[in-house]
């Protein structure tokens, strides 16, 4: 079924709290809308349920893979060109540790940036989205309604009810 | 304590952007002196380049010398960035936000300006490709694993990605405000950075779990990194080098050069650009007693090498030891030292009306990066002057003219990147003040107002 | 068996005569050394005489210690080159591959004895010099290190010579230019895994000693003390 | 730091309990602490027991000479073991108190009591001065701090560990006195209000009192911290660096100084556990605090490794020969003996390192153990037992070296097993710590009242949105 967008922009926190609940009072769940914010705000604040993040993955198989291209660079190189400096054995292992530890650490960090934009639903380089508004930027608060065709009236009323500034957009999404 | 100010949302935007969307004079005057700078850093490495190492004062024994000591110096004071932003946001410390970025930023600057030293350093620089990279596939011809300065660059590699990341991803929302507020080519390049940012709670939720998970991958980068650059001193045999200490010694002095480091910019940020709402002498106060803590350690651990220094008695070492203390230049060097990096400025900071007078705290940060600046000179140079018996030429390092201008120069370089920086980038970032405003409260004691921050526990998220 | 290369320096017999420095210089190429190399102490010698004063005066003797580079089994040179560029062969000699090497003089701070150097600026000879130059080894340019090689050219003759004809002689007769022009044979050179050999023979000498024994460096040049009795230098410890 | 266990989502740890009341304070820790129930007296009474065997072993000790200071190798692991583990724990009181890290309050008490312990560590060094060999004056020469002064080590050890003791029970009375004047006016039993009339003295809670109160807490805990790391620096190069010919090793006594801590850290949480379980005091050492502390811990165990291997990395790495005996008496065993499992040295360093560092750390990098109560205290139990690896390595160790002075180390002394005095020392020892705790306890209330109702004012909850906010005062 098609669902749409509707977006309702509010100047300040107690009024999109109020917008929330006279969402929630239209009989919209926590499911149907979404917050967009100029900043981060205290879990909860509007209702909404944060999920679950696959976040923690993305470091361990950096960390992982890190570790294995490490052991293969250090031991592969050493034993590829085996010459003895300083009478040290071959497969010096606190040497290669070094290297070890920092390759793990590096490819953590780059999986879990990447990590962070994936989760995100990032990157989209055409601008911030089909309904945004750039007052959001400017410290008020969207509530973003994404819900099947029929009850978009509902929806932009009850919005209207919170007391918001405005509320914009109407576009299909798939 | 202050009355903090109120800001809205407009206001921190047009009070930090200013920078970013228009070109102001004061801006191009604070661009000028370290360009100059900067310009006379080129003729002299184009000098050195040209003629070889033979136009700066190193010699023999003294093979390494002011290059290696710079370098040092400025992997210490990237450590503020990662110290600060780090340590603070795990700890979740209100008064990290305004300075965390200027404090990774100036990471990421002072690391780039190091990695230039040890390559102009090199006898044959455009070689240095065989040192870093294991690109050679086909001769089968690899750098040697065992040697600390393959894990120099894999270290600082690390750490330098590692910042630019953190800076970066730090950085998406702040592009979304651009992105919104800016016209023609700024909207455009800005709202492609941004990534699409939309600020859904998911996407807040992410960026907070960032900021924690990322500080806990880098502290360990950042230990291991100037634990590794002081190994290149530390695993040879020179006596006054072959000292355990030296890692967690090196490390607690980087923290302590790089967080003065960071109070010199605090300043120089307030003043420059107008940030007088942003950055209080509550930031001062704290970032003083922070300081404190970090120079009596390090302290502990200068006295730490400097007593085992006489605990074997071991006459190459006692012959260093005299070096540093007795001999001309060094006698004075080893006591400006001491004055500049702990006996003047740890005093002051004590008076809670010294930290807070952002002046003084200016100076006398310069302070310690001079004597934080000469404790590398004293612990390097006068070691690989009296290294052994044999040394039989006993020489004493003069540096050049190229060499001091190429150090003069360095320091213009980190500025006039963090200033090409503040063009192009909010140097404080905007979402996290907002943040700040947003979550600060008061708890009304008696007739008192304590002052109060929402608090979550975002690691659990993270995890 | 492979042979393993070494050195014994007789302390007793060393006039301090600088022969072995002259001709060490025009074995190896080695640049002219000026005044300005002297002054900026970058002057290069593979091997050099350090002198000691011993004694009060009016008895002061003047004591003789040739030093070159050591050719350390565990030699602390070698595992800080990041690049190879110098590394223990299993002739037992520290070899140093001038073409590898980028200039990061860590191998020079980390050598115990100071017998690495350091070339500051492109040698020039004058013109009609070029010639003299031996041709089978390398001018070093600017920015690489260098240090004694044992004659690492002649070892390398003399073993083809000795495999194609199979004559030992070659081997056995072998000597670094420093040790040919020694006139007291006060350096003698051989290999060790020849049990006959004169330096096998005084390895095992009553006199003998290393250099900074201390660091455990295990060298493969081993000193002979001085024999005059009031007077013997002490083997010196780190 | 703080806490979502009041809040509805994801805490499976069971619903905490609600914060208590100034009332109920009173009740908890004023009335129900002090009524010396028969359990209590039990207590008392077994490791008052015990504790005499500490001064048996030692008197025995003494009596079996002190010419030859290898039999004293296990009084010195025991006595440093128990140093160790019981003198850094206060500084997660004043480490915290300095960082003003909100959640600490109510445990502050609990690690400021084990500065009753400070006497105890000034009694049972004393033997172990005579024990301990000559340092100074010694042919060959012998490594030391001292030069030549003919104290040597004696005098000034002593009066570091003293000044120690004596800054620490400073520490505790000026942190007690508050609650000492609480238990005054309103302890039921009538030995213990004499007792706390006698020390409370006329504290009233007047506002100057309160600042001097407060700068007492900083300056003395500033100064217990120097002398803490000051103490760590002259036990380790005095009767552990010096007495190994060879053995230069400045990392050494921030080593020390770091284990300690971490092996006080997790006899702390374990002490925090035991209390939630036995003193029915779990209210206060909350979810909140164990995950705090775990955290720490973590830092402490990665710090443990960090400065191991910045030792071990140059040893390895340079080798030169009395830096490779070093490795063989304290890392790997003497290579005479070809089989590693077969060398008592690093079996020893086995245990060290893999119950101070790989298991603690594999099993406390992981949030979900850190933040429950069972997963620290388990691993709080794995570090101790790492810990007395550890001291075992370095005194038992160092201790059996006869060769006194040299350049180096020329062998590896043979592993001797402890005697029955040793072990009656030990045990003795050890029980002393909760002994002199839960006697300190029927006068010093072990959670802290004033930190506990100051904690109380500084967190509010109120509505946000349309949800409700923790809010958490940040004074100064």
């Amino acid at each position: 079924m098609a669902r749409q967008n509707v977006l309702g922009v509010y100047a300040d926190a107690d009024s999109a709290a109020a917008g929330a609940r006279s969402l929630r009072a239209a009989g919209f769940t926590g499911e149907d809308y979404e917050v967009l914010t100029g900043n981060p705000y205290p879990e909860g604040a509007f209702g909404d349920h944060p999920k679950r993040n696959k976040l923690f993955v993305f470091p361990i198989a950096g960390g992982l893979t890190g570790f294995s291209l490490a052991l293969l660079f250090t031991a592969g190189t050493q034993a590829a060109f085996p010459l003895v400096t300083g009478g040290k054995p071959i497969l010096a292992i606190p040497a290669m540790m070094i290297i070890m530890y920092e390759m793990s650490l590096l490819f953590a960090m780059i999986f879990t940036v990447m990590g962070v934009i994936f989760e995100s639903r990032l990157p989209r380089f055409s601008g911030a989205g089909p309904v945004y508004d750039p007052r959001i930027t400017l410290g008020y608060i969207g509530l973003l309604a994404t819900v099947e065709e029929e009850r978009i009236p509902a929806a932009r009323q009850a919005l209207q009810d919170g007391g918001a500034a405005d509320v914009v957009g109407e576009t299909t999404t798939a | 304590m202050r009355n903090r100010p109120v800001l809205t949302a407009p206001q921190i935007n047009d009070e930090l952007l200013w920078p970013v969307m228009t070109l102001e004079r004061r801006h191009v005057l604070a661009f000028i002196p370290p360009f100059l700078l900067v310009l006379a850093g080129v003729v002299a490495t184009t000098v050195l380049v040209w003629q070889g190492l033979w136009v700066t004062g190193l010699q023999r024994p003294a093979f390494w010398g002011f290059f290696i000591v710079n370098f040092v110096f400025w992997i210490g004071v990237s450590h503020a960035g990662t110290m600060i932003s780090s340590i603070l946001r795990l700890t979740q410390a209100e008064w990290k936000r305004p300075i965390t970025r200027a404090a990774e930023v100036m990471t990421v600057f002072s690391l780039v300006t190091a990695l230039m030293h040890p390559v102009i350093h090199a006898g044959r620089p455009w070689r240095i490709l065989y040192w870093l990279l294991p690109y050679d596939f086909f001769r089968g011809i690899w750098p040697d694993i065992r040697s600390p300065l393959v894990w120099d660059p894999v270290a600082i590699t690390t750490y330098l990605t590692g910042s630019i990341l953190f800076v970066f991803t730090a950085l998406i929302p702040d592009f979304a405000i651009i992105r919104d507020h800016a016209t023609g080519w700024r909207r455009k390049i800005y709202g492609w950075v941004a990534l699409g940012w939309r600020g859904t709670p998911r996407q807040w939720q992410l960026q907070g779990i960032f900021g924690i998970l990322m500080s806990a991958l880098i502290l360990p980068v950042f230990v291991s990194v100037h634990s590794i650059v002081s190994w290149d001193f530390a695993v040879s045999v020179v006596p006054a080098w072959h000292v355990t200490v030296y890692a967690p010694y090196f490390v607690i002095g980087a923290v302590h050069s790089g967080v003065s480091m960071v109070l010199t910019l605090m300043a120089l940020m307030r003043w420059i650009f107008r940030l007088e709402n942003y950055i209080w002498e509550d930031h001062f106060d704290a970032v003083g007693r922070l300081l404190i803590v970090i120079a009596t350690l390090w302290l502990f651990f200068f006295f730490l090498d400097f007593s085992f220094s006489f605990f074997t008695r071991e006459e190459q070492e006692l012959a260093v030891m005299e070096r540093r203390l007795f001999q001309w230049p060094f006698n004075v060097i080893t006591i400006i030292m001491v004055l500049t990096s702990y006996v003047i400025p740890i005093p002051l900071w004590m008076n809670r009306r010294v930290r807070r007078n952002i002046a003084l705290m200016f100076w006398t940060s310069i302070l310690v990066n001079i004597g934080m600046w000469l404790e590398r000179f004293f612990l390097i140079i006068p070691a690989i002057e009296r290294k052994q018996q044999l040394t039989f030429l006993w020489s004493n390092y003069v540096p050049s003219l190229v060499e001091s201008t190429i150090v003069l120069a360095s320091f213009g370089m980190v500025g006039m990147l963090l200033i090409l920086f503040a063009k192009f980038f909010p140097l404080v970032p905007a979402w996290e003040q907002k943040e700040g405003q947003t979550f600060r409260q008061t708890i009304q004691i008696g007739d008192a107002q304590v002052d109060a921050v929402i608090r979550e526990s975002e690691e659990e998220r993270a995890w | 068996m492979a042979n393993k290369w070494g050195m014994a320096v007789d302390i007793d017999r060393c006039t301090g005569c600088q022969a072995c420095v002259i001709a060490c210089m025009s074995e190896n190429n080695i640049p002219i050394n000026l005044d300005e190399h002297f002054n900026n102490r970058r002057a290069i010698s593979w091997i050099r005489v350090d002198r000691y004063w011993e004694g009060e005066y009016p008895h002061v003797k003047a004591r003789f210690l040739p030093l070159l580079c050591q050719h350390c089994g565990n030699a602390p040179c070698e595992p800080v080159c990041p690049v190879y560029a110098t590394f223990h062969n299993d002739q037992g000699l520290n070899v140093q591959v001038y073409n590898r090497c980028v200039g990061t003089r860590y191998c020079a701070n980390n050598c115990p004895f100071h017998a690495r150097f350091f070339n500051y600026r492109r040698p020039v000879w004058p013109e009609t010099y070029n010639n003299y130059l031996n041709e089978d080894v390398t001018v070093r340019d600017r920015g690489v290190m260098e240090k004694c090689s044992f004659c690492v050219q002649r070892i390398n003759r003399a073993t083809r010579e000795a495999k194609r004809t199979g004559d030992e002689e070659f081997i056995n007769t072998l000597q670094p230019a420093c040790a040919q022009a020694c006139p007291t044979d006060a350096l003698v050179f051989g290999n060790l895994n020849n049990p006959n050999s004169q330096v096998s023979t005084l390895f095992h000498d009553d006199r003998e000693y290393t250099l900074q024994e201390s660091l455990g460096t295990e060298p493969n040049i081993r000193y002979l003390k001085k024999v005059d009795k009031e007077a013997a230098p002490e083997p010196v410890h780190a | 730091m703080a806490s979502n266990e009041h809040s509805a989502n994801g805490n499976s740890h069971g619903a905490p309990l609600p914060p208590a009341t100034p009332e109920e304070l009173n009740e908890d820790l004023i009335h129900e602490a002090r009524r010396v129930g028969p359990r209590m007296r039990t207590l008392l009474i077994i490791f008052g027991s015990l504790f005499t065997l500490a001064f048996v072993g030692a008197g025995m000790r003494l009596a079996s000479g002190t010419d030859d200071h290898t039999v004293w190798r296990y009084y010195a692991v025991c006595y440093f073991f128990v140093f160790s583990l019981t003198a850094g724990i206060p500084l997660a009181a004043i480490g915290l108190r300095m960082a003003r890290a909100q959640w600490r309050k109510p445990t502050s008490r609990l690690a400021e009591m084990f500065l009753i312990l400070g006497p105890m560590h000034v009694i049972f060094f004393i033997p172990l001065l005579a024990g301990a060999p000559p340092i100074t004056g010694t042919e060959p020469p012998h490594n030391t701090m001292w030069m030549d002064w003919q104290l040597g080590p004696w005098l000034p050890d002593i009066i570091m560990v003293s000044t120690l003791a004596i800054t620490g029970l400073g520490l505790l009375y000026a942190s007690a006195l508050p609650d000492l004047a609480a238990v005054r006016d309103h302890a039921a039993d009538g030995t213990t209000k004499s007792w706390a009339r006698r020390v409370a003295r006329g504290w009233s809670g007047t506002d100057r009192q309160w600042r001097m109160h407060k700068s007492a807490l900083g300056i003395l805990g500033a100064f217990y911290v120097a002398m803490y790391a000051m103490t760590h620096f002259s036990f380790s190069t005095d009767f552990a660096i010096s007495m190994v010919p060879g053995w230069k090793d400045p990392i050494f006594p921030a080593f020390h100084a770091v284990s300690g801590l971490q092996m006080g850290l997790g006899l702390f949480i374990v002490s925090m556990f035991l209390l939630r379980k036995v003193h029915g005091l779990g209210r206060y050492f909350e979810l909140e605090q164990f995950w705090g502390f775990s955290r720490l811990l973590l830092v402490l165990t990665l710090f443990w490794f960090y400065f191991w291997w910045s030792a071990f990395i140059l040893f390895w790495y340079g080798r030169l020969p009395h830096e490779q005996s070093i490795i063989a008496l304290l890392i790997f065993g003497d290579p005479a003996e070809s089989a590693l499992l077969a060398r008592p040295q690093f079996l020893m360093f086995a245990g060290a390192i893999g119950l101070s560092f790989i298991i603690p750390f594999l099993v406390i990098m992981w949030n979900p153990v850190r933040r429950s109560i069972v997963g620290p205290t388990i691993v709080g139990l794995v570090i101790i037992s790492g810990g007395l690896f550890d001291r075992l390595r370095i005194y038992s160790n160092t201790w059996s070296v006869e060769q006194v002075g040299g350049h180096a180390l020329e062998e590896v002394p043979a592993f001797a097993v402890p005697d029955i005095w040793d072990a009656a020392f030990f045990v003795g020892l050890l029980s002393g710590v909760p002994f002199l705790i839960l006697l300190a306890s029927r006068v010093i209330p072990i959670v802290s009242l004033w930190e506990t109702r100051e904690a109380l004012m500084m967190r509010v909850v109120r509505p946000f949105g349309i949800g409700n906010a923790h809010v958490v005062g940040k004074p100064d």
